[in-house]
């Protein structure tokens, strides 16, 4: 448990520093607002005539429309920022600012070269559309200094080629751009001038660093687990029900003197479902050996009916019994879906077996034959991680391998170290999951019941709410 | 040699995955280059290549089994035809219209005879290169050479000379951009009236199927069963429109029974609760499966999956998992 | 009574085909309208594409062929008169080999649809400039990065083999960052792709339609919020035809809708089926035991 | 209607009786559909490729370039995957086969690559998020948010294999079963639909397009 328990805590632990990395950039810009906030707005394209550029227009946001007869009013931004967009490839800018506008408040934005206002290529975006400060955690942190602060990228211009047509140029990188942010309400519009910045060009995306650190630490996880089975194959995985049945099932057909019936799915050999279906037919080959009983493997794939000729002759050897082997009961039937299910069917109703293993890889013809299999009484014994096939599965056969158990079954009978350890290392990978969703519960629920007015008051318990929202 | 076999591949596989595992983390211009560059066009021509393997393999499968004739070579004779007919209809840039009475067919029947041939030389020189031995293996290789030089000196001499048309290219106008698949041709035709219904029939069987195994397979034979037949019985009627006639508690009740709650708990009583609330009827008891319990367990399932996919691609680039490699030595 | 239920099992399956054929083949010669109202799912789904700005881009990816037609086809149809509607300025493109000619099949017949004065619905929209189909490319995933880095290196050419470097629609929109939604229909898993590679990436908001065989397995995703709306089966698109109007856009009842009644009886038909052999096969085997214990 | 169309929808609706012919038992007018189908499949896909991969991709950066690429030496760069795609394609060879390794690990392996970070970040995390809320405000929110957390929780342990299933763990796992049991069927009733949904699709095909369109001449 202990093994399970340590590489847990590692990733939780160092995911958490995760999130003070994540906000550093959140602290300079907003420490940086104030200085560079507000240029005064002034050098408007066309300055809007008569606009006071006093109070932002808050009796408008309220009632989202303008009482008829006054004019017009464009609502003023607060707090304005120009600064390069954090871990990108240096095309873009980003231009942050606060604006209490109305339901029809477009934003744009216009870029100075040469002398010369470009629109920036962005249709004026209603202003309740763009992402908040708060909606981009991998630039600005978790907690975000004034997370109201609206956002907006711009990264090309339109400009007029020779030809006379509007040709959108991007930005480029290493390159300083003017830039002023434009409010239109209704028909007016201002323009605010936003200072000068340089694009650059970064070599780390920050965004991505919570799950850099996962995966990594999930490889190393996984690998180590995989050469720790390749030391030793006697990991513990838990019994798998299926593969008792798997026992029982054989033991009555040989009572009832009928033959064992088994089939690999229907993808090729290098799909992971298949493979697992030929480690267990493993095991019941050696288990119809031992009984004395029969075994079909009709095939739907050339390569894996040679590979299953292989394995089932070798577990007639080890049990003894290499006589009783005989090569014709594994064969190739067709490679048309329906014309392969009617053949099976056939065999089925034909040969009557006692048992039925459909394992592998299924599509819609799963249905087909657990029916068949069923209306002649034999035991079904089923495995698959087709999620779509598994309820009929479910419905039809006595017993169902779900999904990763049939991974687990086949690693549980072969001990390969690739299969054991990986299956290992996904548990660890679960129990992460596990942990983190319970501990997130707790902490959320905690953080909501001690924020309700009337609890614990004139103390700050919003960091236990944002504990794991590094993590995401 | 044994470097460059089994070697050499797992370096690549490993290399090309630390990149773009990198890559991911690198905003940069450069590293964006390099992704448009290997998805945009690499990859994409590469899975063509894979795409090109697949349907050689299958035609020489049904090819063996003509010039074997193996039990059931007839139906690989009408595949292989009818393969060719689809071919022949849309591989040129000029294709034969199907509009009896309208535009007559612009392609050349020259052009298709000399490329069947060079296909027909193409299948039996694989079929040759791929061995057997003795009588069939040399009828083959004759079949080949005798073929491929009639489609080769129809392709690049008659035709040229006759059309201006070299096998698909047109000699005489190089930049045939603006060439494709028209909507009226043949090909087109093909598509509505033989590919769509053969398709959309195949999987319309299963209906049937369903209905029968309903009756005689799905059988309550355990209690997980018996969940699994309950709610999608449930789910069944739920999400057809019937499930919205079959009204458990109308609407009208439930208010009053909230209504009642609220007086009860000395709660202000909403007042849209009557526009709030709905009709229980199956059509929301299904709604509630699939978006509370159903949403709940296929989202466990997905975390396991996804764990396990990141288990395969890690298995993969480590060269732990080998099975991409094929057989051989 | 036990005899005559153990003989009601063993049912020849022709009989059931037989009951399956009507309950499919009456209610659509005699059709009687299925009432029904839209489910949130859908709604959101279809709310989402109504509340973008007109001009915006939207992806659509018609990863399906004719076997799901019924489910996905009628969708799409409907989705295109929404997004034609609404001045939208829908990248179609498909990830499936089967996918082109239905497509296209379906754009011809939205673009060339009349309204009962006979005037066409949608006149001088040009390709290229307020719609494209880029046709098929290989490789999905592949395609998806691809096009987040670049519509046309991606597809140097549309499906009528026109270089799209000159078409003004990727003047403006030059990567998929750029574009306002992703629709993907899907008869196959690529909407699970479609999310981690192109929406969660790129960070563009997505909705999927797909075959009623992979809508439970997608919840988890719309739940979460990942996937905006789920359009699931043909019920889903009856839905979002509803929502849509199609039935006042073409003057008939919309294919998805008009295929409901029949679902309705085949779903009795099948829930009674269950019901009902459970129920014998029950009492069979009990009367079998005691006939044993007393035996 | 034309002629074209007319024969067209005759020989559909033959096609389609083909494969309904299956029900009867498997036959050899099925088996003929079935390979009929296949050669479609085959030879339309194989167009399809040519025309929207092959060509633009590999042909027409080479032999056609258009007027902005003609004079641009980066178009040969597609070369080497047109190189390593001849190694793909001569895997029919079998001496050669081993060509194609390289091919394959370079795409599989590259795309590998690429998953890991997409996946996690795009599917993993935001899902994790998403099943991480407090239990509440209020009984009904809370309850909601308390049978998905459980639902979750209890799935996982059911997959969980490095705890054997016996006393509470089993009793969990047991919780587990039973999610997965209604998830299961309700994918079970969607399947349903969906197979009911495409018999329907055939269905109007037969009685709009060939026996009121082709046979009794009514307008659709």
């Amino acid at each position: 448990m202990t093994r399970v328990a340590f590489p847990m805590l590692c990733c939780l632990l160092l995911a958490l520093p995760l999130g003070a990395l994540a906000q550093e950039p959140a602290a300079g810009a907003g420490a940086a607002a104030p200085a560079a906030a507000t240029p005064p707005p002034a050098a408007a394209e066309q300055p809007a005539s008569g606009a006071p550029p006093a109070a932002p227009a808050a009796p408008d946001a309220v009632t989202g429309a303008t009482p008829p007869g006054t004019h017009q009013v464009v609502p003023q931004p607060s707090n304005t920022l120009l600064m390069d967009r954090p871990s990108d490839d240096g095309t873009a800018l980003l231009i942050i600012f606060n604006l209490i506008g109305t339901e029809t408040t477009r934003i744009g934005a216009g870029v100075l070269l040469d002398g010369t206002w470009y629109r920036c290529t962005l249709r004026p975006g209603l202003l309740a559309t763009l992402p908040t400060k708060a909606d981009l955690p991998g630039y600005f942190g978790w907690r975000p200094p004034n997370p109201e602060a609206k956002v907006l990228t711009i990264d090309r211009y339109t400009k007029t080629n020779a030809a006379g047509e509007p040709e959108s140029v991007p930005f480029e990188k290493d390159h300083e751009y003017t830039v002023r942010l434009v409010v239109v309400e209704g028909e007016q519009f201002e323009g605010f001038e936003l200072g000068t910045t340089r694009t650059k060009e970064q070599w780390f995306n920050l965004a991505g660093a919570n799950s850099l650190i996962l995966s990594v630490l999930f490889a190393v996880v996984i690998m180590s687990f995989i050469y720790a089975a390749r030391r030793n194959p006697n990991l513990f995985i838990r019994r798998i029900q299926g593969l008792e049945a798997v026992d029982e099932a054989i033991g009555r057909a040989t009572e009832m003197g009928k033959p064992v019936l088994h089939i690999n799915g229907l993808d090729p050999l290098s799909t992971l479902s298949t493979i697992a279906a030929v480690n267990i037919l493993g095991r019941i080959a050696r288990r119809v050996a031992n009984y004395e009983s029969d075994l079909l493997v009709p095939c739907f794939d050339p390569v894996v009916m040679t590979v299953s000729q292989e394995v089932v002759k070798n577990a007639y050897l080890e049990a003894g019994r290499p006589d009783a082997y005989r090569e014709d009961k594994i064969f190739f039937l067709t490679d048309q879906q329906f014309s392969y299910v009617a053949s099976v069917c056939g065999i089925m109703m034909r040969e009557k077996p006692a048992a039925n293993f459909l394992l592998g890889y299924f599509y819609a013809e799963a249905l087909m034959l657990a029916e068949t299999g069923s209306s002649t009484g034999a035991i079904q014994i089923a495995g698959t991680d087709a999620l779509a096939q598994l309820p009929f599965f479910v419905t039809t056969c006595d017993y169902t391998l779900i999904g990763e158990e049939l991974y687990a079954a086949s690693a549980y009978l072969s001990r390969e170290p690739m299969l054991l350890g990986s299956l290992k290392g996904q548990d660890v990978g679960k129990a992460f999951v596990m942990l983190i969703i319970v501990l997130g519960t707790v902490f959320s629920t905690v953080g909501m019941l001690v924020a309700q007015p009337g609890a614990m008051t004139g103390f700050d318990w919003d960091w236990i709410t944002h504990l794991l929202s590094p993590l995401m | 040699m044994q470097f460059l076999k089994r070697r050499l591949p797992v370096i690549i596989a490993f290399c090309a995955g630390m990149v773009f595992w990198v890559q991911y983390y690198v905003p940069s211009q450069a590293s964006q280059d390099l992704l448009e560059t290997f998805t945009a066009s690499w990859a994409i021509i590469l899975f063509g290549a894979a795409f090109i393997l697949g349907v050689l393999s299958a035609i020489e499968h049904h090819w063996t089994k003509i010039t074997l004739k193996k039990a059931g070579y007839g139906y690989s004779l009408v595949a292989l035809l009818v393969f060719g007919t689809m071919i022949l209809s849309g591989w040129f840039p000029a294709q034969p219209s199907i509009r009896l009475g309208g535009a007559a067919p612009t392609l050349s029947w020259g052009m298709l005879a000399a490329t069947l041939c060079l296909l027909i030389g193409i299948v039996s020189a694989v079929s040759y290169l791929l061995g057997g031995n003795g009588e069939r293996r040399y009828s083959r290789g004759m079949t080949a050479l005798v073929f491929l030089i009639l489609g080769a000196v129809g392709a690049f001499v008659i035709q040229p000379l006759a059309s201006g048309y070299m096998l698909l290219w047109k000699v005489s106008n190089p930049a045939f951009i603006g060439q494709t698949i028209k909507p009226d041709s043949m090909f087109m035709w093909f598509f509505d009236h033989c590919f769509v219904p053969l398709d959309s029939t195949m999987f319309s069987l299963l209906a049937f199927y369903i209905a029968s195994a309903a009756f005689r397979a799905f059988r309550a034979r355990s209690f997980e069963a018996t969940a699994l037949l309950i709610s999608g019985c449930l789910v069944m009627i739920g999400r057809v429109p019937l499930g919205e006639q079959l009204i458990l508690i109308p609407k009208g009740v439930l208010v009053s029974w909230y209504t009642a709650y609220l007086h009860l708990v000395n709660l202000p009583v909403p007042p849209d609760l009557a526009t709030t609330l709905a009709d229980l009827n199956i059509t929301s008891i299904a709604g509630w499966i699939l978006n509370s319990p159903n949403s709940a367990a296929q989202r466990g399932i997905l975390l396991g999956v996804i764990l396990s996919q990141v288990a395969i691609s890690l298995r993969i680039m480590f060269g732990i998992e080998r099975t991409y490699m094929g057989g051989g030595e | 009574m036990i005899e005559f239920m153990r003989r009601f099992l063993n049912l020849d399956r022709r009989i059931i085909y037989a009951i399956v054929f009507f309950c499919v083949l009456l209610p659509l010669i005699y059709p009687i309208r299925a009432k029904f109202t839209p489910t949130e799912e859908v709604k959101r789904a279809y709310n989402a594409i109504e509340a973008l700005e007109p001009g915006s881009a939207i992806i659509i990816s018609c990863d399906y062929g004719p076997s799901t037609m019924p489910e996905n086809y009628t969708f799409y149809v409907a989705l295109l008169h929404q997004c034609f509607r609404k001045q939208l300025r829908p990248i179609i493109l498909t990830l499936v080999d089967y996918g082109p000619g239905l497509c296209l099949r379906g754009l011809k017949e939205v673009l060339e649809s009349k309204d009962s004065q006979g005037k066409l619905l949608y006149p001088d929209r040009q390709a290229g400039r307020d719609y494209v189909f880029l046709g098929f490319k290989p490789g999905s995933t592949s395609v998806m990065l691809g096009i987040g880095q670049s519509f046309t290196a991606t597809f140097p050419n549309d499906y009528q083999n026109q270089p799209t470097t000159t078409m003004p629609i990727f003047r403006e929109i030059t990567a998929l960052g750029d574009c306002k939604y992703i629709v993907d229909i899907a008869a196959v898993g690529l909407p699970e792709f479609w999310l981690p590679y192109a929406s969660a990436r790129e960070k563009v908001p997505m909705s999927v339609n797909c075959t009623a065989v992979s809508v439970a397995q997608y919840y988890p995703y719309y739940t979460a919020g990942q996937f905006q709306g789920l359009v699931g089966g043909m019920k889903g698109s009856a839905e979002f035809e509803t929502l849509v109007g199609m039935e006042q856009i073409t003057g008939k009842i919309p294919d998805a809708t008009r295929g409901m009644p029949a679902q309705n009886a085949v779903h009795i038909f099948i829930v009674l089926s269950i019901i009902l052999a459970n129920v014998m096969h029950i009492s069979v085997r009990r009367a079998d035991l005691s006939a044993r214990r007393a035996g | 209607m034309a002629i074209g169309e007319v024969i067209g929808i005759w020989i559909a609706a033959i096609l389609t009786f083909m494969i309904f012919s299956f029900l009867y038992k498997d036959n050899p007018v099925f088996k003929l559909g079935e390979h009929i189908f296949l050669g479609f499949a085959v030879g339309y896909s194989w167009c399809i490729y040519y025309w929207n991969d092959i060509f633009p991709q590999a042909i027409q950066p080479l032999a056609y370039p258009g007027p902005g690429l003609a004079g641009n030496w980066h178009r040969f760069s597609v070369l080497i995957p047109i190189i390593l795609g001849i190694f793909i394609i001569l895997r029919i060879v079998p001496s050669l086969a081993w060509l194609s390794r390289n091919s394959f690990a370079l795409y599989i392996g590259g795309f590998a690559g690429m998953a890991v970070p997409n996946v996690i970040s795009g599917v993993f995390l935001p899902q994790l998020t998403s099943t991480i809320a407090p239990l509440g405000p209020g009984w009904a929110a809370g309850l909601t948010q308390f049978v998905l957390l459980l639902g979750v929780f209890c799935t996982i342990v059911f997959f969980f294999f490095s705890l054997e299933h016996t006393g509470v763990v089993g009793k969990v796992g047991r919780i587990g079963v039973l999610f997965i049991m209604v998830a299961f069927g309700a994918s079970f009733g969607y399947t349903v639909m969906a197979r009911i949904s495409l018999l329907i699709g055939r269905f109007q095909f037969l009685i709009n397009d060939w026996v009121k369109g082709v046979i009794l001449h009514q307008a659709p």
